[in-house]
């Protein structure tokens, strides 16, 4: 019995170990991952890609998904909160403390997603038009395809500071140092759902359910996730 | 040779319109005539429309009009809407500027043509006759001039053809060769009747190999 | 790392295949008609070269998924689905690819002899042998550059690929799509392997298919 | 939607003309040497081809990012940077077509005829004049062919441009990442008016271009 | 003409060793003459070597290794290292193909080589003397082979070379154009003292156009 879980990017190393505590602890049920950004996934899933779970990054995506009718009713919770963070390069000496220190003519460029593409990104202008900075910030943003290069950016110093989830710093804590966690208006939480046409219904579910499990929570900590 | 029957239908019949453009500059082909030899010469100053003629007959000028009969045969004729592909004409066609296959050796040139198996077991034979077996695997790049002249000479025979057209097929060979492979092919032709079309500039080809004139001037036939 | 590679060869040379086929065949109709509207769809033919390959993904996706009008009447019909297997990954990369094949293979089309597809006919070949023969041969240098753009493309489409056939490790993650991944998870050592691989088969394989060209020759 | 289209246009056609230059002379000097490793470095050529783009743009930061070797090089003696300029754009997009013209223009100058070019020798041309007077006026049509398709794939390029260049609407946002990002949102009307945008305009300049080469003809 | 001046150099002194190789085939060229006289015939068999020996003359066989000096100028010589590009030997070369460029017409494949003001003035004389001024603004693929043979003639003259290298330059002309222009170029070739190698199957060429006659046989000069 194998089911396809659908999973937004940023979740890629930590559901490769989940799904490995998961065949353990089920023998004979397979779990195979399809990552991709949470938008590519919902554009799969409507044209009836045989997803059986998605976990998406955001909620938006996930209401859409809700909205045309691919999920299987009571099936959606919340599985983890991530954080929005605000990183510089390891090797700055100066760290800002709080987001209107960004103002400061010594942050040129500062990194975030493309806000219409990735969730990291609509996140980031939500805190910074909430604090009144949007237009001070305007000309600086440097705008990546996913968080990963927002990361990138900020770890090769070619950028003053950065807008990434706290996962994404934990890859690079080398190069990387969080300045401070950036509070959201909505939480950061990923929500996971089985799909309506989901033929594994059965294992779908056990899959969520383990992923909910003190054991699966205790896996995602491990990579930075916080519980819901 | 036989003398050609008065009541057999005429050897070559044609009346072919065509007008050729590129840019500004134009020329209008419109000969016409009946050949009752065999083997017809056809003569003209550089440019007069030989080639033009000789590939409105061989089907590839797709805009000529008129009608071309060889022994009755009917290859085109606009007005009764006929006009067999160049495929089913069955011409052996010696380009003025050979046209080999450049990516086949020469015997794969000849056997190109060569369809039937009674073609392809004369081959050897055309190979010898044109002094070129020595040359069956070369690639025509690595051929000189005459050597090609031979090869395409060759080719057009190896098709078994109901209608030979030369253009200038002895032009690159030298006067021994050239004298050796006029009486060769003069030999060839009056065993097996193929009706030729002939253009040459050369006296004695017109001589050795032709029983009829015809002369281009302009486009027209003359004299 | 060897499955990957395994399935990402067979979609390649497959969509290669295809995609030469369609390709070729295409470049040869384009070489000798003229219509209205040839120029245009001439350059129409260059649009999934254009749009971003997750572009032309997603309306794949739209025509082939199983809401499509196309992937309706194949599952239907045939029982076939193209989304999330190794086949949509074909159809991804040869759709993405066919526009180098084209444009190439018309070219030569155009820039070889027609007195010698003539002579040829005068000889009594009919247009298929024309073309198999007389034409294909003459045009296979700038041919054989357009496939091996095509291979290369096709080794290194993930955009399309991944919306198609998803991102499933074993069955449907081709090496592009791993390499992907594996940036995209900040696995630097294991990008800069899979890259590796990546280049060295697909020099490889090149560097085979430019002998085997000029053996011919 | 006017500024990307501008954005777009100008990355493009920058980067189809220096791809072109480069890979013109690529494959003008591949076709006329023969050296070890000959057939290795053509293949090697199309790499950009066979990765992924947003790898090859990832590579391309480690180069001439400030960290990296060209990057600070660039910018200690003459003040440029790449990432994050528009002029970055051009170079990701430059980089990741100049297979196509490479290919296409060896392919064309190796299907010349030399004997012209020789002929051009005995009647005193200098070997800049063989160039430009017979080789590549005999090579234009295979020639224009890799340059529509690498036009083509300029327009279409975002995965390398978007590492380089970042996406700064207005300075760096090129139409492929603006569709892109549409079709990520999810935004489908977006997405499609800015797909018929890009597929107008490539088809108005594509057929504009053939018309002009035509002419020469 | 004057008789050759016993004390000059020779006009054409050359030693040419080269072996051309295709697959299994190979063809060793090893020909050696001196000429004293301006105009020197090259005649042999089809396949004997004469466009080859023509080539390395002109500098476009790199294998070729020997001498070739034209009147004391030494264009090639591999004992002492000489080896003059093909551009500087400035040779009005006739390839047996013609060799035209296909994308000019031609007007411009005249002035291709004609660089020199003086050259270009008699750009007009030379089209009208080969009756191709008509075809000024024709392109080589619409001229009839006749044509494009007088063109090549023309293209190899309006250089103002030291040296022409003619192989079978009138093959593709009628009778009454291969005598007119056959008494043209002698005239011209009188006027302006160039030394001329010229390839020719045609005896009557022999008589007007040369006055030493060189026989090749497989790659060697024989009588
Ligand atoms: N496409 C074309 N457009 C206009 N004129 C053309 C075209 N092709 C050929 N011609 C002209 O048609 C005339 C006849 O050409 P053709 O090749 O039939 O001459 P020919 O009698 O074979 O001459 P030759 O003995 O020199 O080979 C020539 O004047 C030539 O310039
Ligand atoms: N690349 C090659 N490899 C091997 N043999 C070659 C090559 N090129 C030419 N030959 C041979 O060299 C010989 C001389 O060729 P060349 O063209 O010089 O003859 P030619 O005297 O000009 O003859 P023709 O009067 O027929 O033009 C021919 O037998 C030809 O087949
Ligand atoms: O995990 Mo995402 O959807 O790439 O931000
Ligand atoms: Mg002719
Ligand atoms: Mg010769």
């Amino acid at each position: 019995q194998e089911i396809i879980v659908s999973a937004a990017a940023s979740l890629t190393n930590a559901f490769q170990s989940v799904g490995k505590a998961f065949e353990q602890a089920h023998p004979g049920r397979k779990v195979t991952f399809n990552f991709a950004a949470s938008g590519a996934l919902l554009a799969q899933m409507q044209q009836g890609a045989p997803v059986d779970v998605f976990a998406s990054a955001d909620q938006p995506t996930m209401d859409k998904a809700v909205a045309a009718g691919l999920i299987a009713e009571g099936s959606r919770a919340d599985f983890v909160r991530n954080e929005l963070v605000l990183i510089v390069p390891a090797a700055r000496t100066q760290v800002p403390v709080r987001l209107k220190d960004l103002e400061a003519p010594a942050y040129r460029r500062i990194a975030a997603g493309t806000p219409a593409s990735v969730p990291v990104g609509r996140y980031t202008m939500g805190v910074v038009e909430q604090a009144g900075l949007a237009t001070a910030l305007q000309p600086k943003w440097i705008f990546g395809e996913s968080v990963r290069q927002v990361l990138d950016y900020v770890a090769r110093d070619e950028v003053d500071a950065g807008f990434v989830y706290r996962t994404d710093a934990i890859v690079r804590k080398e190069q990387t140092r969080v300045a401070f966690a950036v509070p959201t208006p909505s939480p950061v939480s990923y929500p996971i759902a089985q799909l309506a046409a989901s033929r594994q219904a059965a294992t779908a579910r056990a899959f969520i359910a383990f992923v909910r499990s003190a054991e699966g929570q205790k896996i995602l900590q491990g990579f930075g996730f916080s519980q819901p | 040779m036989n003398p050609p029957d008065p009541l057999a239908p005429p050897v070559l019949e044609l009346h072919v319109r065509a007008t050729l453009r590129a840019g500004e500059r134009h020329f209008a082909l419109d000969a016409a005539f009946e050949s009752r030899a065999m083997r017809t010469a056809l003569l003209g100053a550089s440019g007069s429309g030989k080639s033009t003629l000789l590939q409105a007959v061989a089907g590839l000028l797709p805009e000529a009009r008129g009608h071309v009969r060889v022994q009755g045969r009917s290859l085109m004729d606009s007005q009764a809407g006929v006009n067999l592909p160049a495929r089913l004409r069955r011409i052996g066609y010696v380009f003025q500027d050979y046209a080999l296959f450049p990516h086949m050796s020469v015997l794969q040139n000849l056997r190109f043509g060569a369809r039937e198996p009674e073609a392809r077991a004369q081959i050897d034979s055309l190979l010898q006759r044109f002094d070129i077996e020595a040359l069956r695997d070369a690639m025509p790049r690595s051929l000189s001039g005459g050597q090609r002249q031979r090869v395409a000479l060759a080719r057009a025979l190896a098709a078994q053809p109901r209608l030979l057209l030369l253009d200038e097929p002895l032009s690159a060979l030298d006067t021994a060769l050239r004298t050796r492979l006029r009486a060769e092919l003069a030999q060839m032709l009056s065993r097996v009747p193929v009706p030729v079309l002939i253009v040459t500039h050369d006296p004695q080809d017109v001589q050795a190999l032709a029983q009829a004139v015809v002369e281009l001037d302009a486009g027209r036939v003359v004299g | 790392m060897l499955s990957p590679l395994w399935l990402t060869l067979k979609v390649a040379l497959l969509a290669t295949a295809l995609a030469g086929m369609l390709g070729i065949g295409l470049g040869w109709w384009m070489a000798r008609r003229r219509f209205a509207g040839h120029a245009v769809l001439d350059a129409a033919l260059l649009l999934p070269m254009v749009l971003p390959p997750t572009v032309v993904g997603y309306y794949l996706i739209v025509l082939v998924g199983r809401q499509g009008p196309l992937g309706r009447w194949l599952e239907s019909s045939f029982g076939i689905t193209l989304l999330f297997t190794w086949q949509g990954a074909v159809l991804a990369s040869a759709v993405v690819a066919l526009p180098l094949i084209y444009k190439a293979a018309r070219a030569a089309f155009e820039d070889t002899d027609i007195r010698l597809a003539q002579a040829a006919r005068t000889l009594g070949a009919r247009e298929w042998e024309v073309f198999f023969r007389i034409s294909l041969p003459l045009a296979l240098r700038g041919i054989g550059a357009g496939l091996a753009l095509t291979f290369a493309r096709a080794m290194g489409e993930f955009g399309a690929t991944l919306m198609i056939a998803g991102n499933l490790p074993g069955r449907t993650q081709t090496l592009s799509v791993a390499v992907y991944s594996a940036v995209q998870a900040g696995d630097d050592p294991l990008a800069l392997r899979l890259t590796l691989l990546i280049s060295a088969v697909c020099i490889v394989l090149l560097v085979i298919a430019s002998r085997l060209l000029q053996a011919r020759h």
